[in-house]
């Protein structure tokens, strides 16, 4: 029965399992870089769905579904853009401390 | 005389002594001799204007009345509208004679013996606001207006007791007075709330007639007269609320004899005499028996006396209980007969006793006197006459009369009552006759006192031979011209006119008469055998006596009693709600505030630091756990991410479950 | 193919690259030149904006645009990010940041606000998400705007962090949603709701629960509001404005289409009965209501004991986010209108707020409240704006703040939500404490005695004026501002597309 | 130009002008404003038909014209006796305040132009008849007292003023809730408008009053009930008050006391009781038995106060307990004597907070214990002092004895005997602290500290300006009481009392 | 013939691509979340990565596919890279996580997995058929970027948000070269 039909949820149970894994990430790393890690675990995961779901629905007109692909794509940019701001940033305080232990980002308190 | 003749008398009347206040308080420093002849003039003019409507009710007999207003003062409801207005009768005018009459020899009394003290002018001013404040109070037409000069008196007398204000003694006394007669208004004041109520109007006839009818359910109609009495009880300082009228002797002596003896105590009196159409049968047992207890009580207190002013306090104490019996018996004549004749000899008395005070320098310990009558003949034989008529020595003096028909009045209806009247009796003129001896009989016990002492001055003793002279013949004078006219406008309560209709079948009824009699007699010749002629035979009954005497001495504790009962209790408690207004009202407001903020504190922990708030939320206990919780100090981004995240978690968790 | 909508974007994008221009061609040396660009732009895109044609179709006929939908809400928010912009650069041009802003700021500020723009068009989850990223992007940077400070830093890299997982969080509900709806548009979205099979789903929970999660990141909700505070202190203040405004109300546009589409149409008002407890609405809607108590109250008591005035208007603005939200909970054409007008009467009162917070730290260099004191002395015409605006801010009449609070509940109560209401209100009370303190370090608080009379610039005055005179003036006359926010509200059930 | 809106406004012009010119000026400003208003007033009672049933000098005007309702909030101000005769105190009691804040010396500019602001947020209140200016009068009062308290108060000045604000507001909610669910329910935001549904609902027999639901009615009367309580203050919601007034400086203790505290119970007569007639017979019980506590324990807790000021701010929340109590009998007798205890304690108060203030600006302390035998270096003063000790305790002569007994006989006539008959009691504890305190402070023996001439002066002129005026209207109040009885009466006697008492017969079927 | 006892598990090439496609982006994910040195967890994310692109084509989406290729792996992931480079110089820096957070951590993603996995299981969704045969997509992903009525404004707005980034991060990076 393991082995029948490959369906939409087996997908959606590994995005879920990335999913998962990217918050694991994020909640217990120390370094800044690794929970960006988690984060493009994440998103990826999302984008499994996103590209699940286009090939689980009937075709019209023998087109293509594609809706979730673009939205795939759009997430690509944005993940690549998102990366490049965020490493500007650690390494911009690196820069000043030497340090990316999130954990020591503590200046800012009552 | 015309209506409208009266009605300006009784203006007059008024006017005069307000008139006189409100000049002598402003302007008496300035005027001749501290405006003293202005207050004199002004109260004489009430005087002359008060023997006149005196005159006019004698005329009119027993029937005269006259209501002036009612005039509309305030309208609380569309049903009730509170007036003002003028009652004249037969009691009234006999109180406006009494009133101010003694008043206009006090003062003129006080010219002499207030003498050099700095406030003499603001003296007379107070007399002049006491004055006018009981005259309001006897012409009062209904029972809120009478209670306006009810209070009024009261502030006067707090004001005069406390005239030396600059000793503790005074004011502590004034203060006494005025809260121990203030716990007796809130009878009143509860009576004015219930017949406010129920009757929409104060005033006197419509009171009565709406009780005569039956308007006033039977409980609340007992519980005004209950708290009629118990406003008068406090002001004429009936048991248990006596206790502030000796202390009160700490004001100046002519007070004394004005206030505390004369007339504002008889306010008690008159108005029990006044509101009695009202009063229900269990209400008169209650103030009969009052009456006869403080009688008795007072009696025994005032045999171990040693200041001169304290035995005349408890006198009045006393007296004021006759009164009360015989209004509670129903000998409503008597009483209110015995008011006047007792206004005018304790009158005469307490001036008496302010003349040897005076001419003795300020002296007032009986124990420190003795043989003063060849000092001051004139004050020893107007005060024996005032003993003698206190004692009720027959025929010849007032208080026979009086006191006879109160006597008379009980035995009629319960001779239990009798037994302690007489009882009192005897005990009066023992005790007086001892004050008498002790200050004017036998040897002079303190030469220093004895040496200096001297007769008063005209302004003085002329007072004194006038009250005397009234002592001796408005008793036999009175009783049969001066008829008291019964409250008008009601039908009496049944057992009211029984109670007369025994009143008048046991009235001068041989056996009660000379049993009064005998007892009067009997209590001065006792008084002066022990206290003059056997005096150091009698030494030896002392030791077996002595607790009695002790309990007397010490007033029965009822100072004491008051203080642990009632005084402390109110001050602890007032103290109690201080700390739990402080820490647990506002304390509840503030530990919501606090609260709030160290909730804050904890909702906000990654600023303050969690260990901050934790710690401070569980006040400081668990110090030591700061080590534990230092892992998760402030400002951490995982921290926050975690939270969020594991929160989300928890949400679906939740979600899911449910 | 009508490309109205997208004028004030072109306007925008058009400026983007201006400044750019101009700051590569001058070297950087005319940041005046730099900032009357983009200045220019923003009123451009905001001017036209209002003139759009389609304003004039009352009707509420929309142009579509593939992904984009234009409508009187959308209008208005454009025009409220490109105001809330404007004063950003203008606050930043006279603030403690730096002295003058340099193209980068210029650009990123611009872009953010195209990203509010489209956000407040979008009405398909792609543009959306796109939208969304285009206004926290260039956020992140301007955190980090002043480079050579730890804090500013600092402030950046929790900023991005945090952003980054809620961006995650939210494209993984997104990615669910076009699940559901089988493609990415809301009208799509909006069908499946209404076909009905949806809602029951459980996966539909976790779907809800997770885009709200992302917005509540936008909006700082509890429990995604961690980063504001520090992201504020860290912040310039002109820019912890714009963050507290403009990228607050982005997050409430999208969440107004996204509701829109998951709740349906304004639901008719409430029967009789005034004693409703839980809202009604599905998943979606109680996961906000939960979120609008606890945000106000958490916002609310944690501000009681900061002492920073930064963090305490970050903490502030993420309890005025709980009001907000219980717009949303509550959910109908009243409660959308009332949002409207909360937010305009919340950008006068916040950018006042910072801007007011800005002057003080560059006067005295610090920003805790101690360095208020005796300000009330000093500066009459400051403290009274400070004085107003916090009085606003805490919803006592006359002031804008209360007009809003007052409409604002009245709609909740309208819809039987009487004890959601009331703990609204007794959260006003609360705000009221920490507000007061700075009032109170300002008048009560005796500074030093001979500190000398600080005078505003004439700039720093007439720029405050702006902002606390319609507080005042909208607080006494606010009906027509009132009556222009029910008339745009009229336009949601448009909004819907399908419905 | 003889128009409410005159009246209540003129105090704004007076505070731009004394923002206009130098500060020098602004306490004639200030005197003279608040003069001119007590002027207007006065003329305001004059032209007044005593006759005539309703509001008079009515103006409306459109202000937010479609909130909610057709009409709108509209700028809707009326005056009918009730109002009257507290905007003739606040005016009275004002300018006696004016006065009395001569010798301000701190920020005098400031200080009198929030005074003004503050009495024109004080006459706003009682003549405003729309829902919403009223709730912004009653809330535009709290910004200069809260600033008031905190700049020119006392050493604890900053705790006071927001424990006052904070509480107020905490009141104000919840009024602003019951109002919110009022303007909801009935389209209409006029307050006689509410009222006469109100009066509708009770004679049609209808059950759910003017929200349609008894339950949500009562919810509402309890909220703004509480709103109005803090303000008057009742028990358990008093304790802002010693507080505020101890650390508020003399003048504005004196308009606290004297007319901020009247604002609840104007409140609760104007709009608690008429809007929910049902529900206030329903909470009968527990207002009296609140009002109870606050006036014996508050007369307790005064008693064993060592503070001057905070000894007189508790005997303001025990006499303030009469007004609760006359309200909660609801008869015509007990609200007679409510409104009258509003006036008579507004003058009263005022003066025993000036009396604390004079000794004050001379000892500089207020601790009990300390002074001693002040009457024999200050005479007039001691006359004065104890004058209004007296007529605070109730004497006749003065107002104060008219209230209390009419109170009580309305408190007694109502329905709950049991209750009046134990608030006597706090009359005997009322004459026990203040002749106390009487004694403590004036009699007895003068310490040496005191006997300095210099430095304890009698009372000045300027001092007498202030407290004989107030003594006046005492005393003319307690002997003409009719006068002021006759200008409320109305409002009480055709529309309050028949609309509780019908609300009673209903509530009883 | 011989081998006709054995089932026939042509059919079954699919699934079982998927299956060893799917172990290894979950283990590959799991080790870049919990692996203690941080570039173990870069070659986790790489392999995650791959994997995803391998799941992308298993479902027909091929230019996905090959862009996950290019921007994950060639871009986002070398990014990372280069962070890892520049900060993670000793040791030291990188930080071992307390055993309790990352227990706390591990709880929290377990407890999620099984609310989604039970959600998805038990959830249908009313868009999804049959698997459908795959298509070519990317002409149809090329019109769909320039067709207004498409993706031809988000398309556009994507460059501005590149830019933006650009700009930013530039902006911050070359402070940092500067100072």
């Amino acid at each position: 029965m393991l082995l029948a039909a490959v369906g939409l949820n087996h997908y959606l149970l590994v995005g879920a399992a990335l999913f998962c894994a990217g918050l694991v990430a994020v909640m217990s790393r120390r370094n800044a870089v690794a929970i960006l890690i988690g984060i493009e675990l994440m998103l990826n995961a999302a984008n499994i769905n996103l590209v699940a779901f286009d090939h689980f629905r009937a075709q019209i007109d023998g087109q293509p579904v594609i809706d979730g692909q673009l939205f795939v794509l759009f997430v690509l940019v944005i993940a690549a853009a998102e990366a490049a701001v965020a490493l500007a940033l650690i390494l911009n305080v690196f820069d000043t401390r030497d340090r990316i232990d999130v954990d020591e980002l503590d200046t800012l308190k009552g | 005389m015309s209506d409208a003749t009266l009605q300006t008398l009784c203006f007059v009347v008024l006017a005069a002594p307000l008139l006189g206040f409100a000049l002598q308080y402003t302007l008496g420093r300035r005027l001749a001799k501290g405006g003293d002849l202005l207050t004199i003039g002004a109260i004489g003019a009430s005087l002359v204007c008060s023997l006149l409507i005196a005159y006019e009710a004698l005329q009119g007999g027993a029937e005269f009345t006259k209501t002036f207003g009612p005039w509309t003062w305030l309208q609380v409801s569309e049903t009730s509208t509170w007036t003002i207005g003028i009652t004249l009768d037969g009691l009234t005018a006999v109180m406006l004679v009494v009133v101010t009459l003694v008043s206009f020899l006090v003062h003129v009394f006080s010219t002499a013996y207030m003498k050099g003290d700095p406030k003499y002018g603001l003296f007379f001013a107070w007399l002049q606001l006491f004055s006018f404040s009981m005259l309001v109070l006897v012409l009062a037409n209904n029972l809120l207006h009478l209670f306006m000069g009810w209070e009024l008196v009261g502030l006067c007398s707090y004001k005069l007791i406390g005239f030396w204000s600059e000793k503790p003694a005074p004011c502590n006394a004034a203060r006494k007075a005025f809260i121990t007669t203030r716990i007796g208004d809130l009878g009143m004041m509860l009576a004015i709330c219930i017949l406010g109520g129920a009757v929409g109007s104060f005033e006197f006839e419509a009171i009565f007639a709406a009780a005569a009818r039956g308007d006033i359910a039977e409980p609340w109609l007992l519980l005004a007269g209950l708290g009629l009495f118990m406003a008068a009880a406090g002001k004429s300082a009936q048991l248990p609320l006596h206790v502030w009228l000796p202390d009160a002797m700490e004001g100046p002596t002519p007070v004394s004899a004005l206030i505390h003896a004369a007339t504002m105590v008889a306010a008690g009196v008159y108005l029990i005499g006044r509101m009695a159409p009202m009063l229900t049968p269990d209400v008169m047992v209650v103030i009969a028996t009052v009456g006869a207890m403080t009688a008795l009580v007072a009696g025994l207190i005032a045999m171990a006396q040693n200041d001169i002013k304290r035995v005349l306090a408890y006198s009045t104490v006393s007296q004021l209980g006759y009164m009360f019996l015989g209004l509670g018996v129903g000998a409503w004549h008597a009483g209110l007969f015995h008011l006047t004749t007792h206004a005018f000899f304790k009158a005469l008395m307490f001036l008496g006793s302010g003349s040897v005070i005076h001419g003795c320098h300020h002296e007032q310990d009986m124990r420190k006197m003795g043989g003063l009558r060849k000092k001051m003949p004139i004050t020893a034989w107007t005060f024996l006459i005032g003993v003698l008529a206190i004692a009720g020595v027959p025929w010849i003096t007032s208080g026979f009369y009086s006191k006879d028909g109160i006597l008379s009045g009980a035995y009629g209806v319960n001779p239990l009552l009798f037994w302690i009247g007489l009882g009192g009796a005897v005990l009066t003129a023992f005790y007086m006759m001892r004050l008498y001896v002790m200050t004017f009989e036998g040897e002079p016990r303190d030469a220093q006192v004895h040496d200096h002492a001297h007769e008063s001055p005209k302004a003085m003793t002329v007072p004194l031979i006038v009250l005397a002279a009234l002592t001796l013949i408005i008793g036999p004078l009175a009783w049969h011209t001066l008829m008291l006219a019964p409250p008008t406008g009601v039908e009496p309560a049944a057992l009211w006119a029984t109670l007369q209709s025994l009143e008048a079948e046991h009235h001068h009824a041989g056996t009660v008469m000379w049993m009064a009699i005998a007892a009067g007699i009997g209590g001065l010749l006792l008084g002066w055998l022990v206290f003059h002629t056997r005096r150091e035979k009698l030494a030896a009954l002392k030791a077996p006596l002595a607790p009695l005497e002790n309990a007397f001495a010490n007033k029965f504790w009822f100072d004491e009693l008051y203080d642990a009962v009632l005084i402390r209790p109110a001050y602890a408690l007032g103290r109690a709600f201080k700390v739990l207004d402080e820490r647990v009202v506002d304390g509840l407001v503030n530990l919501v505030g606090r609260g709030g903020v160290t909730t804050g504190d904890v909702s906000g922990a990654h600023d303050r630091g969690v260990v901050d708030g934790l710690v401070r939320a569980i006040g400081h206990a668990c110090q030591r756990l700061g080590g534990v919780f230092s892992a998760l100090q402030s400002g951490r981004v995982r921290l926050y991410l975690s939270i969020s995240v594991g929160a989300l978690a928890l949400a679906l968790l939740l979600e899911h479950l449910l | 193919m009508d490309w109205t909508p997208i004028i004030p974007a072109a306007e925008l994008t058009i400026g983007i690259l201006a400044v750019i221009v101009v700051d590569l061609v001058g070297r950087g040396r005319h940041p005046w030149l730099t900032t009357g660009v983009a200045l220019l732009a923003l009123a451009g895109a905001a001017a036209s904006a209002v003139l759009q044609p389609t304003l004039e179709v009352t009707d509420g006929a929309q142009t579509v645009l593939g992904v984009l939908q234009l409508d009187q809400f959308s209008v208005v928010f454009t025009v409220f990010c490109c105001v809330t912009g404007f004063v950003t650069i203008l606050a930043t041009v006279r603030g403690e940041a730096f002295k003058t802003p340099g193209g980068e700021f210029l650009v990123l500020i611009l872009s953010a606000v195209l990203g509010m723009n489209l956000l407040a068009m979008s009405v398909d989850l792609v543009a959306l998400y796109l939208a969304f990223e285009l206004v926290s992007i260039p956020g992140y940077v301007l955190v980090a705007m002043r480079r050579a400070d730890a804090r500013s830093n600092e402030a950046g890299v929790k900023y991005v962090l945090f952003g980054a997982v809620s961006s995650a969080i939210l494209l993984y509900g997104l990615s669910l949603l076009v699940g559901f709806a089988g493609g990415t548009s809301l009208a799509a979205l909006g069908e499946a709701v209404a076909g009905g099979a949806v809602t029951t789903q459980p996966l539909w929970i976790v779907a809800c629960v997770m885009v709200f999660a992302g917005f509540a990141f936008k909006v700082s909700a509890v429990p995604f509001h961690f980063w504001a505070p520090d992201v504020y202190a860290g912040a310039p203040a002109s820019v912890a404005g714009f963050l507290a405004v403009a990228s607050k109300a982005a997050g409430f546009i999208a969440l107004i289409r996204v509701v829109g589409a998951v709740v349906g149409p304004a639901v008719p008002v409430a029967p009789d009965a005034l004693t409703a407890f839980l809202p009604e609405g599905g998943a979606l809607i109680t996961i906000i209501g939960i979120a609008a108590i606890l945000t106000m109250t958490v916002g609310n008591l944690a501000a009681l004991r900061q002492t920073e005035i930064k963090r305490l208007l970050a903490w502030s603005s993420i309890a005025h986010a709980g009001y907000l939200l219980l717009l949303l909970t509550v959910w109908s054409e009243q409660a959308v209108a009332a949002l409207l007008f909360y937010l305009i009467a919340y950008l006068f009162m916040n950018l006042a707020a910072f801007l007011l917070a800005g002057i003080v730290i560059r006067e005295r260099g610090s920003g805790e409240l101690s360095a208020l004191r005796g300000f009330g002395r000093r500066n009459v015409g400051l403290s009274l704006a400070f004085a107003i605006v916090l009085f606003s801010l805490t919803g006592l009449p006359p002031f804008f703040g209360f007009a809003a609070k007052l409409q604002l509940f009245y709609v909740v109560f309208e819809r039987g939500y009487v004890w959601l209401g009331v703990i609204g209100l007794v959260n006003g009370v609360i705000s009221l404490y920490y507000y007061a303190r700075v009032l109170s370090s300002l008048y009560f608080q005796d500074g030093e005695s001979d500190a000398p009379v600080m005078r505003l610039s004439t700039f720093d005055a007439v720029f405050c004026t702006l902002l606390v005179v319609p507080i005042l003036g909208l607080g006494l006359f606010w009906s027509g501002a009132w009556h222009w926010a029910q008339a745009v509200a009229e336009d949601l059930p448009l909004v819907m597309g399908v419905r | 130009m003889l128009t409410l809106t005159t009246l209540v406004f003129l105090p704004l012009v007076g505070m731009l002008l004394c923002a206009v010119l130098p500060s020098k000026h602004a306490r004639v400003i200030n005197i003279a404003t608040s003069a001119l208003v007590l002027v207007v007033a006065v003329l305001l009672w004059i032209r007044m038909d005593p006759d005539a049933a309703g509001y008079q000098f009515q103006e409306f005007a459109a202000w937010l014209p479609g909130v909610v309702s057709e009409t709108g909030i509209q700028y809707y101000v009326g005056i009918d006796g009730i109002g009257m005769s507290l905007v003739l105190l606040t005016a009275f009691v004002s300018l006696t305040a004016a006065i009395a804040s001569w010798n301000i010396e701190k920020q005098p500019k400031g200080y009198h132009m929030m005074f003004l602001l503050l009495l024109t947020g004080m006459l706003g209140v009682f003549v405003a008849l729309d829902l919403f200016l009223f709730y912004v009068f009653w809330e535009v009062m709290l910004l200069p007292m809260y600033f008031l308290i905190g700049i020119w108060g006392g050493p604890r000045r900053q705790y006071a003023s927001i424990k006052f604000f904070l509480y107020t507001l905490f009141g104000s909610v919840l009024l602003l809730a019951g109002v919110i669910l009022v303007v909801l329910k009935t389209q209409s935001w006029s307050i006689p408008e509410v009222t006469e549904m109100a009066r509708n609902a009770v004679a049609f027999g209808n059950t759910g009053g003017v929200l349609g639901d008894s339950a949500l009615c009562l919810a509402a009367f309890i909220g703004m009930f509480i709103g109005f309580a803090v303000k008057v203050p009742m028990f358990p919601f008093h304790t802002w008050l010693p507080d505020a007034h101890v650390e508020a400086p003399t003048p504005v203790s004196m308009i606290l006391a004297g007319v901020l505290l009247k604002m609840g119970g104007y409140g609760l007569i104007r709009i608690a009781y008429p809007f929910f007639p049902q529900a206030a017979v329903a909470c009968g019980l527990v207002i009296s038995i609140l009002s109870v506590i606050a006036i014996v324990y508050g007369a307790f807790v005064a008693m064993a106060q060592t503070d001057f000021k905070r000894l007189i701010a508790y005997s303001s929340v025990s006499h303030m307990g009469f007004v609760t109590l006359g309200l909660a009998a609801m008869t015509a007798q007990g609200i007679n004597g409510a409104m009258y205890m509003m006036l008579a304690h507004g003058t009263i108060s005022a003066m025993l907070f000036m009396i604390v203030g004079v000794i004050y600006d001379r000892a500089h302390h207020r601790e009990i214990a300390k002074f001693g035998g002040l009457a024999w270096v200050m005479p007039k003063y001691f006359i004065l002092a104890s004058l209004a000790f007296f007529f605070s305790l109730g004497l006749p002569g003065g107002s104060g004895f008219i209230a209390e007994i009419v109170t009580f006989v309305g408190a007694f006539a109502g329905p709950y005997r049991t209750l009046a008959i134990i608030a006597l009691l706090g009359i005997v504890i009322t004459a026990a602290y203040y002749l106390r305190t009487l004694q403590r402070v004036f009699l007895l023996d003068t310490p040496e500290v005191y006997k300095d001439k210099a430095k304890f002066p009698d009372v000045t002129g300027r001092e007498l300006a202030v407290l004989v005026p107030l003594l006046v209207v005492t005393v003319y109040m307690g002997i003409v009481p009719s006068t002021a009885m006759d200008l409320y009466h109305g409002f009480i006697h055709e529309t309050l009392v028949p609309l509780l008492e019908q609300a009673s017969e209903l509530g009883a079927k | 013939m011989s081998l006709a006892f054995l089932p026939d598990l042509s059919g079954l090439i699919p699934e079982l691509i998927f299956y060893g496609l799917a172990a290894m982006t979950v283990l590959a994910a799991i080790g870049a979340a919990v692996a203690p040195k941080i570039v173990h967890a870069a070659f986790g994310l790489m392999a995650a990565f791959f994997g995803v692109a391998g799941l992308y084509a298993m479902l027909g989406a091929d230019f996905v596919a090959f862009s996950q290729i290019i921007v994950y792996v060639g871009g986002i992931l070398v990014l990372l890279v280069f962070g890892v480079l520049l900060t993670a110089r000793t040791e030291a820096s990188l930080g071992l996580e307390r055993p309790l957070r990352r227990a706390f951590a591990l709880t929290t993603g377990a407890v999620l997995f099984f609310v989604l996995a039970i959600a998805i299981d038990s959830t249908t969704f009313p868009a999804a058929t049959e698997a459908s045969e795959p298509l070519p997509t990317t002409s149809a992903i090329g019109h769909a970027f320039l067709d207004p009525e498409k993706m031809l404004i988000p398309f556009e707005v994507a460059s501005v948000l590149l830019l933006a980034a650009l700009i930013g991060a530039a902006y911050l990076a070359r402070r940092r070269r500067s100072s």
